[in-house]
């Protein structure tokens, strides 16, 4: 993206470089008005932003078609409405038939598509030998079996992890933490990532760099 | 409180830090960067003769503004491999402010775009939403969830979308996420009709994509801004996460020295008491 | 009669929906127009609830003004700029089919939602080095476990790793490609289970947690 | 031409056996009665509580940034957390120390309220009830300065983290662990269990918050489910082990079976 020469888009650059000062004067300073007054400003820009869009996005896929002909579209319509009765207590019950509609379709598709690639796969996967690699494709072979079948007998939850359980369910629960550490490594490559992104914005608007 | 470095206030972390993500900026280091072999998959899935002139792809922007940094390198360089082996490409996505990141792309991978032609080289269908059913619905019957292009252009309208409405007519899927979309073309698109998918999102799906990798479930897979360092590696064009990637890197070693310096006063901290 | 409108009418809904999805599913290769029908539905009646934040949000910030509660000049700034933002961006899409036409909301949209919304979230970037510090001890064996790995994930996603030591990356890449799959592996099996008792006790009408309140 | 559709098979399989040990569980197995297992952060609430009483500081809830009652990975794991604060709030009335429940989810919050109410009277002590103790702060940040602050002028003695969180977690608990507070954690959201895991001392990792849950509410119909996964997970165990050895020995008669 060039550096901008629009009046306007100028002062909309240096606007965002401004509001993006605000906000990090919480975690460099402390919280104070001028970050609140930035955070407020967000909330509502992006509840703005959501409403025209999801407004826009009914009308496409529902109201335009509906008037186009498809007159069954005046089903959901008012199926979504009713949700609404959320807000009054005495007719929240209405809103329980489009949440039915939601929830069970929402259960049925989830189901029925994460058996295959969270049991199925990641079973077949763990079974299937190596073919090449040696001796550490076998010991990775090793670990990645014992590991799940531990890792599975740690999330028994009605059987006392003691007796014949014990020492299974405490050594998964070491895989458990060996996976959550990757976890933790790879969240902070994105963290840092976005930071860097704000800390390079920073330098561009000061055409310290370039855009 | 144990090590007494443990009571320094935490804005002269967060300064430290601000800082030196800026430096490398200003003198960039430049360390080699060498490229995993899921990234590869990745790269080798959408380009030569895994694509063809024609080939229906679809790219998923499931990240918004504030992840453009970590995921929108990635995106830019498979944008740019699947538009240089002709195929056609629908872009869409659940976010918001999902017009700013097609328009983002138009600008990252400029020449690419500027060369083709919308309507039938590329379209950007825009906003969707609706979890599960709507990416459930995209591959039964597209025109359900969008009747429309972004432009409010009817799909029979489009010269590429004329025999384009189900997973039979697309060859393939590149989500790019934050949150939960790949996950749902995962269960909705390549588990049940085995259309080829891979993920280009943040890091942290690094986690939960890698044993999909190599489950199979994915043909290849981007981790964060590395993996976006390493497609601009693949396709030889330098870009924004190789810039970043110098301030990753001190970044990176700053966060294990405060780890390795907070647990070796835990470890003088306990030797005192006992 | 109503008791039943109210309950088992809506427990027999859910459980309808989740069956007509699985009948799909196993019973026929393709799509089948009787469940696209209702997923089409339950796209539209999603992104019709998902005014419902905006509205309580807007109901609640109403209140703090009108009651001069703690911050309710905040509050008012928030109103003030929802209103703005809204009224110029339906006021674009009602004229020319396109919110971004409007150029109030267009330089609003690119300008200060676009780095506000790129500002916020990274501000985790600063909480997480300060928390690696400060809370992240080795107190006992999975915790030492957990640093263990991270700290050679981060050095192995980052070029310095390498650059320092090639045994950065080699032991990183065992952790990202061995070391944590059988943990993942876990969490996804275990949550699909989780999730089929869940789906399961909706579909018997014995989950009633959805229903915002659950019994009557 | 098959029933199921050819690749779908074992899935149908999966899924149906599942719900019939499940059913036979939670509806046909009247006798047995179901207990989870011990769970060390749910033993450590009343010793949470009985440390608050000493330091004459109080205790703290809240169940994270979360998501709506009716989304399908949120709402449970709020659901959740709420019973847990049921519980909670029994021990604090027994042991007249105050609870304060910070709580950001709009549709929540008749249940927080009611359930902290239910408590109290069951505990004989109705008047103790204040509904202040229930602070409502909508928006991530707004809800984390709220937290921040409390923190700084209650100093909380034990907090409670249990629930859907997102990257509030890692502030909340960096935060409590700064003040010295004892801190319970408990999310299946895999992307925070990493933070609470490091910040606080006891932890409900995943399926482990839904079964303390259950352990409150004494549900038959959960725990009957929650009976029914763990068999499910000793036969999946079993599949994996024997499939492991033949796998290694090169005959892959359970992978393939897997694949129908």
């Amino acid at each position: 993206m060039a550096y901008p020469t629009a009046t306007m888009e100028v002062i909309g650059l240096w606007t965002g470089w401004i509001l993006m000062l605000t906000i990090y004067s919480y975690p460099l300073y402390k919280e104070n008005p001028v970050y609140r007054f930035s955070e407020h400003l967000y909330i509502a820009v992006m509840l703005a932003v959501n409403l025209v869009v999801n407004f826009s996005n009914v009308m496409r896929i529902c109201v335009t078609p509906m008037m186009q002909g498809d007159f069954l579209m005046i089903v959901p319509l008012i199926l979504g409405i009713m949700i609404y009765t959320m807000l009054i207590p005495e007719y929240r019950w209405v809103s329980r038939y489009p949440i039915a509609i939601l929830v069970g379709a929402g259960f049925g598709l989830g189901i029925r598509g994460s058996i295959g690639p969270n049991i199925q796969d990641a079973i077949v996967s763990t079974i299937t030998r190596p073919t090449d690699g040696g001796a550490m494709a076998w010991i990775n072979f090793l670990y990645i079996a014992v590991g799940l079948i531990s890792s599975v007998l740690y999330f028994l939850l009605t059987y006392e992890h003691s007796g014949a359980l014990q020492a299974p369910t405490r050594i998964g629960r070491l895989f458990i933490m060996v996976a959550l550490g990757a976890y933790f490594g790879n969240t902070v490559l994105f963290r840092f990532t976005m930071l860097t992104g704000r800390a390079q914005f920073f330098l561009q608007v000061l055409k310290l760099i370039p855009m | 409180m144990g090590f007494s470095l443990a009571n320094i206030d935490r804005r002269v972390f967060y300064w430290i830090l601000f800082i030196a993500l800026m430096v490398p900026f200003l003198n960039p280091i430049g360390f080699p960067i060498k490229i995993a072999e899921n990234t590869r998959d990745l790269y080798e899935g959408i380009t030569e003769d895994s694509v063809e002139p024609g080939d229906v792809w679809v790219i998923n922007f499931g990240y918004g503004v504030s992840a453009w940094p970590e995921c929108h390198p990635g995106v830019t360089v498979c944008a740019k491999a699947l538009l240089r082996e002709g195929a056609h490409v629908i872009l869409m996505g659940p976010h918001t402010d999902v017009e700013l990141t097609y328009k983002h792309l138009l600008d990252t991978a400029k020449e690419d775009f500027d060369a083709a032609t919308y309507g039938e080289d590329y379209v950007f269908l825009g906003y969707i939403t609706g979890g599960e059913s709507a990416i459930a619905q995209l591959a039964s019957n597209m025109r359900s969830v969008y009747p429309t292009d972004h432009f409010a252009t009817q799909l029979d309208d489009i010269p590429m979308m004329q025999d384009v409405n189900t997973w039979h007519d697309v060859s393939g899927v590149l989500s790019s996420d934050t949150g939960d979309w790949g996950g749902y073309f995962l269960t909705q698109w390549q588990e049940p009709y085995g259309v080829p998918m891979a993920q280009i999102g943040i890091a942290m799906l690094g986690s939960t994509g890698i044993p999909r990798w190599l489950a199979g479930n994915y043909f290849g897979m981007s981790v964060g801004s590395r993996g976006g360092a390493e497609l601009e590696m693949l396709i030889g064009e330098p870009g924004d996460a190789i810039i970043a990637m110098d301030s990753i890197s001190v970044s990176h070693l700053l966060i294990v020295i405060a780890v390795i310096v907070a647990n070796v006063g835990l470890l003088l901290e306990r030797g005192r008491r006992s | 009669m109503s008791q039943m409108l109210k309950r088992e009418v809506v427990y027999a809904i859910t459980g309808i929906v989740t069956v007509i999805m699985f009948l799909e599913y196993f019973f026929f290769p393709e799509s089948q127009a009787w469940a696209e029908i209702i997923r089409t539905w339950s796209v539209i009646i999603y992104n019709i609830s998902l005014g419902l934040g905006a509205v309580r949000l807007t109901m609640a910030h109403s209140m703090n003004v009108q009651r001069r509660r703690e911050n309710w000049a905040f509050s008012g700034v928030l109103l003030a700029g929802l209103a703005i933002m809204l009224l110029t961006g339906l006021a674009g899409y009602f004229m020319t089919g396109q919110q971004t036409n409007n150029a109030i909301y267009n330089w609003l949209f690119n300008w200060v939602y676009t780095p506000l919304g790129a500002t916020l979230y990274p501000i985790t970037g600063f909480y997480i080095f300060s928390a690696a510090y400060r809370a992240f001890r080795a107190r006992n064996i999975d915790a030492a476990l957990m640093l263990i790995a991270g700290c050679f994930v981060i050095l192995s996603n980052a070029p310095v790793g390498e650059a320092l030591w090639i045994g950065f990356a080699t032991v990183g890449e065992w952790f990202r490609f061995t070391g944590q799959v059988p943990g993942m592996r876990t969490f996804a099996l275990v949550g699909t289970l989780g999730m089929i008792a869940y789906g399961f006790r909706a579909l018997l009408g014995k989950e009633r947690g959805f229903y915002a309140g659950g019994e009557e | 031409m098959a029933i199921i559709v050819t690749g779908r098979l074992m899935t149908f399989i999966l899924m149906v056996l599942t719900f019939i040990v499940m059913y036979y569980y939670m509806a046909i197995n009247k006798e047995e009665e179901y207990n989870i297992r011990t769970l060390p952060a749910m033993t450590a609430i009343p010793e949470a509580v009985g440390r608050a009483a000493e330091m004459g500081q109080p205790v703290f809830w809240t169940p994270g940034i979360s998501g709506s009652l009716n989304d399908s990975t949120q709402g449970p794991q709020v659901l959740a957390a709420i019973s847990l604060l049921e519980y909670l709030t029994e021990e604090c009335a027994k042991a007249g120390v105050e609870l304060a429940a910070y709580c950001p989810l709009p549709d929540a919050m008749p249940l927080v309220e009611e359930t902290m109410r239910t408590a109290y009277l069951r505990q004989g002590k109705p008047e103790e009830f204040n509904v202040e103790q229930i602070v409502f702060i909508s928006g991530q940040s707004a809800y984390l300065s709220g937290v921040l602050g409390y923190f700084q002028r209650a100093k909380p003695a034990s907090n409670i983290l249990v629930g859907g969180f997102y990257y509030e977690a890692v502030v909340i608990g960096e935060a409590g662990n700064t003040i010295g507070a004892m801190q319970i954690g408990g999310t299946n959201n895999t992307h925070q269990m990493p933070f609470l895991v490091a910040t606080c001392d006891y932890m409900l990792l995943a399926e482990e918050l839904f079964a303390a849950g259950a352990s409150i509410s004494r549900n038959r119909d959960e725990l009957g489910s929650i009976k029914g996964e763990d068999i499910m997970k000793l036969i999946l165990a079993a599949i994996i082990g024997v499939g492991f050895l033949l796998g290694a020995a090169g005959i892959t008669i359970v992978a393939d079976a897997l694949g129908w």
